[in-house]
């Protein structure tokens, strides 16, 4: 191991010190890490309220809090997950991290636009926190109209004005990812030979820059409505609030495709790696991803099949409902079959991604309930819908994500974490995540609606069984922290490819110099050419 | 069947039930194949085993193809059954005793058809088709009942129907299952489902004074609406009798279906669909009836229609 | 100025020449127009559906509308359009201060459409159109009006906005110019500008027959 | 570097697009019904058209430019008709 031995050269962390290098830098790697460490406060934020909620949830009768205050801490849950964890995650941090690794660039297209980006994201952010410190808002992250609009005297303005802030800086990210894949290959990278991860966030990308501006045009309306009273939703001075709803979903659909498909992407590059064996189906893969964003646009109505849109509406999302799932199969078929006669080693990033196909699988069957009309009208806005989201968000999305940051930590930080406690983690997440969200289903087809802090006697036990698992969970998200910190200064230093990957950002030394490569890398001619020992390669 | 479930107490519920443990067991074997492979896969190639690795797959397609088509050709199956049960849970069947439900924040106000109100609770008989008007007061709550598998979304500036068909006598929860204010969560009441005798009599000693149709009178002329609408008034407005169900030709070329949305908007916005033929003088009453009065109007305007079939 | 000099002024990270980052440039701006269509299509999408549910009062609430301004101003602005067409096709040639001489005209037909807007809106708020705020419209369709009219100034509101960035992006690139930038071999910011010019032009194209034209056949 | 690129299209097109325009206001008169919206709608899309093809030439650096301006234009589309298609068909409103 020359470079444990070699003294630490100049990278993109040792380059400069200051706190101006950092703020003003256009450095698409230090960026990413302004973003890991924003969407890391707004990840425990959001998970404090979830846990105060779980806490409430215990007893039936909603002691030890008022009505008010549950609602508020679901709404601060919803809101601050969704915008502000879930959708920036994968592509901010690691996307921003690695898209330009991989594909063999300096940088993205627009660096500046970065880095604008970010501080988009960060204004934003201030807006809702500010919201949440002077009392917060009890609309829910869906600002139905025309509860929202009309009825309820939370800080909606500031809110709203926080995501559409931020919105803007979704759309910047996407819009330099886009035009990053297209024009920064390197010389010799065909669209074939980009990594499952580039595709996916180009995906992800395209979601991000089409239904992004429909989110932020709706929340003008509504809190243009809020303060003037015109009846653009409210019903009451001629508005419809279906309308509002069909707004809402166009984006906020599609947004769930934003959140998962990176981490689609992420587990394509774990599984060939830890299997030593090329991507199943690699032009699949990537087509898969590319439906997926396109048909995800075409579903929205499913979020409306009680709401009062028409019977043959609802047939009509029905069916493009069970369309989009089919690419989501195929994704799934083609990580097993990965396996098959793979060379299959269990560290960290394995485990979690092993976990993300179990708990994504269970969340996609399910949501095939959801899209079976006589189905979903029972469970619809249940806890069956509570945990079926979740399994895809937290189960896949956030499984995913944690799978990434073991997997490219070596690279981003140039220390290896340790091996034992990182597997600890990933199980007991694992544990954690089932022992929360399973009990949920059956709540749900039990019939215990979501949004209830006070709820009938018998559907105690299983919230308590998920208010424990909840615990476990708390604890298997805050012992990353621990030794992931630990790691950066005592933990040993990371050659250039400690997985023996593929991918050429893995051809940088860990941590990258500033301008990523110390050569220009060797472009493979495929992606994945990994060999499996044993194999009869030709 | 399953302890854990509520009880089945809607003619459709246990069709509702069918499907979701068809759902639950193609899915339990998709799952259960799924991690089969992954475990005996983790297992056998797990690294340093001794299972041989030759013969690696390299050509995907037609293995990509097949699964595909599986999916697809499951998935549309899946579609249909959902929608032929769909399309029945959604129609309501003829001759259903209609029951009127105002939900406003946070209770459930209901209507019996002979004037009998009750809050936070729904008394019906068993083996009848029911079929629930509903209208909001406010903010959008949804109407479900566990043990019907029924829920639908109550908005506010329109009616939504939900019918069921009651097979079994007992008490069930009633939830709001939309979030709709502070006290969403104790938005709940209780479905009582009678033995035919039992709800008639229940209907007999509930006080009530007049029918809803006679309040809806009441009100009609109260509000001087016989003025115009009255069979000696002067002024051309349209006559009310044998209205509802008609289909009625608008102002501006289209036609509509005089339902109860259709007299809802007559009433509130009466400029929305105006009908051909008038001069757009009604004046809107929004903001001076409640939702109860309102329905109160539209079933005394309902009523209208009978009385010249009587007497031929 | 050598083609050196161009290449030390104008070449920005992570770029190595300076067609590549042009192309690219060029590319980012569609991309970010495509954007733009979604944006404005909510409001699309909710006119359409309260077109459709109210066409009386939509008709009714068209005939309110200021038809002389609005067409005037969609001439205006196609008008403008021309320019800023011209004004790129200047500098491809080189010829820095006919671009200039383009895109001060290009501006100056921005600002009159800015003007006879606001001359517009004076006179809409002095009926009492403005919605929430100040609507004394008590005709038989007012609440259809009022929410056609809240249509009415978030879209040309909005759009306003839009044409008021672009003039000042236009007013920038005058001054960049005389600061020596842009010649016949880099000029990525005018085609930018320009692209962003003749989009909201575009817009205003779909804006027009559909608020000022509405009901005018009855 | 194009310096014979003509500019004599560019004048052609300002003459239409205004052109268009005296015929839109011209047919925004006319008494025909449902046809008037058809009409503007098709004579703002030609203008668009040309205002595409002719002033902002999405092909000028890269025939991508066109897939990126026509993009957005077919998301629009998916959402006015998917939307659409629940409005048409919500039974309470129009008898066929």
């Amino acid at each position: 191991m020359t470079s444990a031995r070699r003294a630490p050269c100049k990278n993109y962390l040792t380059e400069n010190f200051t706190l101006r290098s950092w703020f003003f830098t256009t450095d698409h790697k230090r960026i990413a890490l302004l973003y890991f460490a924003s969407i890391t406060m707004f990840f425990f934020i959001g998970g404090g309220a979830a846990a105060a909620m779980r806490y409430i949830l215990l007893h039936p009768d909603g002691a030890p809090v008022s009505a008010e205050i549950y609602n508020r801490l679901f709404t601060t849950h919803g809101i601050v997950m969704v915008w502000f964890f879930l959708v920036p995650a994968i592509p901010t941090t690691f996307g921003n991290f690695l898209l330009p690794m991989m594909i063999g660039a300096r940088d993205v297209a627009f660096p500046k636009l970065n880095l604008l980006s970010w501080y988009l994201f960060i204004l934003g952010g201030s807006f809702v926190l500010y919201a949440l410190f002077v009392g917060g808002l009890d609309t829910g992250w869906t600002f139905y109209a025309p509860y929202s609009t009309m009825y309820s005297s939370g800080h909606l303005i500031a809110a709203v004005t926080g995501i559409f802030i931020a919105g803007f800086s979704s759309i910047l990210t996407g819009l330099n990812f886009i035009i990053t894949l297209h024009r920064l290959r390197a010389p010799g990278m065909g669209w074939y030979s980009l990594p499952i991860f580039c595709w996916s966030l180009y995906s992800t990308s395209v979601i991000l820059i089409v239904a992004t501006p429909v989110l932020a045009m709706t929340l003008l309306l509504l809190a243009t409505e809020h303060l003037i009273h015109v009846g653009i939703f409210d019903p009451a001075l001629g508005g419809d609030p279906l309308l509002f709803q069909h707004l809402f979903w166009f984006y906020s659909h599609p947004a769930v495709y934003i959140m998962i498909l990176p981490g689609m992407g992420v587990v394509s590059e774990i599984i060939p790696c830890f299997s030593r064996k090329e991507l199943f189906g690699y032009k699949f893969l990537c087509w898969a991803s590319v439906s997926i964003a396109v048909i995800g646009f075409l579903v929205w109505g499913h979020h409306m099949f009680v709401a009062g849109i028409s019977m043959y509406a609802g047939l009509m999302f029905s069916f493009l409902s069970f369309a989009v799932a089919v690419p989501s199969a195929i994704k799934v078929f083609n990580w097993t079959a990965t396996l098959h006669k793979g060379s299959i080693s269990f560290e960290a990033p394995m485990l979690y991604a092993l976990g993300f196909i179990g708990l994504f699988t269970i969340g996609g069957l399910t949501g095939l309930f959801l899209a079976t009309l006589p189905v979903d009208v029972h469970v619809t806005q249940t806890y069956f819908i509570v945990a079926h989201f979740h399994y895809i968000m937290v189960g896949g999305m956030v499984t995913a994500f944690f799978g990434a940051l073991h997997f490219w930590w070596p690279k981003i930080t140039g220390r290896m974490y340790p091996e034992i406690w990182a597997r600890f983690a990933a199980v007991l997440m694992f544990c954690g995540f089932n022992l929360t969200f399973f009990p949920q289903f059956i709540l749900g087809y039990e019939g215990m609606p979501r949004r209830y802090h006070v709820y009938a006697e018998q559907y105690q036990v299983l919230n308590v069984f998920s208010s424990g698992g909840a615990g476990v969970l708390a604890v298997a998200y805050l012992l990353p922290l621990f030794y992931l910190g630990w790691s950066l200064i005592w933990s040993r230093r990371a050659s250039a490819n400690p997985w023996q990957a593929t991918g050429i950002e893995w051809q940088a030394p860990s941590p990258p110099p500033k301008d990523n490569f110390t050569h220009p890398p060797k472009v493979p001619a495929k992606p994945y050419a990994y060999v499996t020992p044993g194999a009869d390669h030709d | 069947m399953f302890d854990f479930l509520p009880p089945q107490a809607a003619s459709l519920s246990p069709e509702i039930d069918f499907l979701f443990f068809g759902l639950l067991i193609i899915s339990a074997l998709v799952l259960g194949l799924l991690f089969t492979l992954l475990l005996l896969y983790c297992i056998k190639y797990r690294r340093g085993s001794g299972a041989s690795r030759t013969g690696q797959e390299e050509k995907s397609w037609r293995i990509e193809i097949g699964w595909t088509a599986a999916t697809l050709i499951a998935f549309v199956a899946l579609f249909f059954w959902g929608a032929d049960l769909y399309a029945r849970l959604y129609e309501a069947p003829p001759d259903t005793l209609d029951i009127f439900v105002v939900g406003k924040q946070w209770i459930w106000k209901v209507q019996h058809p002979d004037g009998q109100a009750e809050i936070d609770a729904l008394h019906v008989p068993v083996d009848r088709d029911i079929r629930l008007i509903m209208a909001s007061q406010d903010v959008i709550h949804s109407f479900y009942v566990p043990a019907f598998r029924l829920k639908r979304d109550v908005v506010p500036g329109r009616y939504e129907s939900l019918w069921f068909h009651p097979i079994r006598t007992g008490s069930f929860q009633l939830e709001c299952s939309e979030f709709c204010g502070t006290d969403h969560a104790r938005m709940t009441g209780e479905i009582v489902v009678m033995s035919q005798a039992d709800y008639a009599n229940w209907l007999a000693t509930q006080a009530h004074g007049d029918s809803f149709a006679g309040a809806g009178e009441k009100l009609f002329r109260s509000l001087g609406c016989g003025g115009c609408h009255g069979p000696g008034s002067t002024v051309h407005a349209p006559d009310l009798a044998g209205l509802y169900g008609k289909t009625v030709a608008l102002a501006d070329g289209g036609f509509a279906h005089a339902d109860d949305d259709f007299l809802r908007d007559a009433i509130l916005l009466p400029q929305k669909r105006a009908p051909a033929g008038y001069a757009p003088v009604m004046p809107s009453f929004a903001g001076q009836l409640d939702e109860s009065q309102i329905l109160a109007l539209i079933v005394y305007i309902k009523s209208l229609d009978e009385k010249p079939r009587k007497t031929p | 100025m050598t083609e050196r000099h161009i290449v030390e002024k104008e070449l920005a990270e992570p770029y190595a020449d300076l067609r590549h980052q042009k192309q690219t440039a060029n590319l980012g701006v569609w991309a970010f127009l495509s954007t733009e269509v979604l944006f404005f299509s909510g409001l699309l999408t909710a006119y359409s559906v309260y077109r459709f549910l109210y066409p009386q009062g939509f008709a009714e609430a068209g005939r309110h509308t200021e038809v002389l301004l609005g067409s005037i101003n969609t001439g205006v602005l196609l008008t403008s359009s021309l320019f800023m067409a011209l004004a790129v096709h200047a500098i491809r040639s080189g010829a820095r201060r006919l671009m200039m001489l383009f895109l001060l005209i290009t501006a100056l037909l921005g600002l009159a459409f800015l003007g006879i807007k606001i001359l517009e809106y004076y006179k809409e708020i002095g009926e009492g159109l403005l919605p929430g705020v100040f609507f004394t419209y008590a005709g038989p369709y007012a609440h259809t009006v009022e929410i056609f009219f809240f249509i009415y100034f978030m879209a040309t509101g909005i759009h306003a906005l839009h044409l008021s960035i672009g003039i000042g992006a236009l007013f920038f690139l005058i001054w960049r110019t005389r600061c020596g930038s842009f010649t016949a071999e880099y000029h990525a910011g005018v085609e930018g500008v320009g692209l962003y010019w003749h989009f909201v032009d575009a817009v205003w194209v779909f804006i027009y027959p559909l608020i000022y034209l509405l009901g005018r056949n009855t | 570097m194009t310096r014979a690129e003509p500019r004599r299209p560019l004048y052609f097109a300002w003459a239409a697009l205004m052109s268009l325009l005296a015929l839109t206001i011209f047919g925004g008169y006319l008494k025909l019904g449902g046809a008037n919206l058809f009409i503007s709608v098709a004579i703002a899309t030609a203008k668009a058209a040309i205002i595409i093809a002719i002033f902002m030439k999405p092909a000028r650096e890269l025939r991508l430019g066109w897939v990126f301006s026509l993009g957005g234009i077919f998301f629009l589309l998916i959402m006015l008709g998917l939307t659409g298609a629940d409005y048409l068909t919500r039974a309470q409103d129009l008898v066929p």
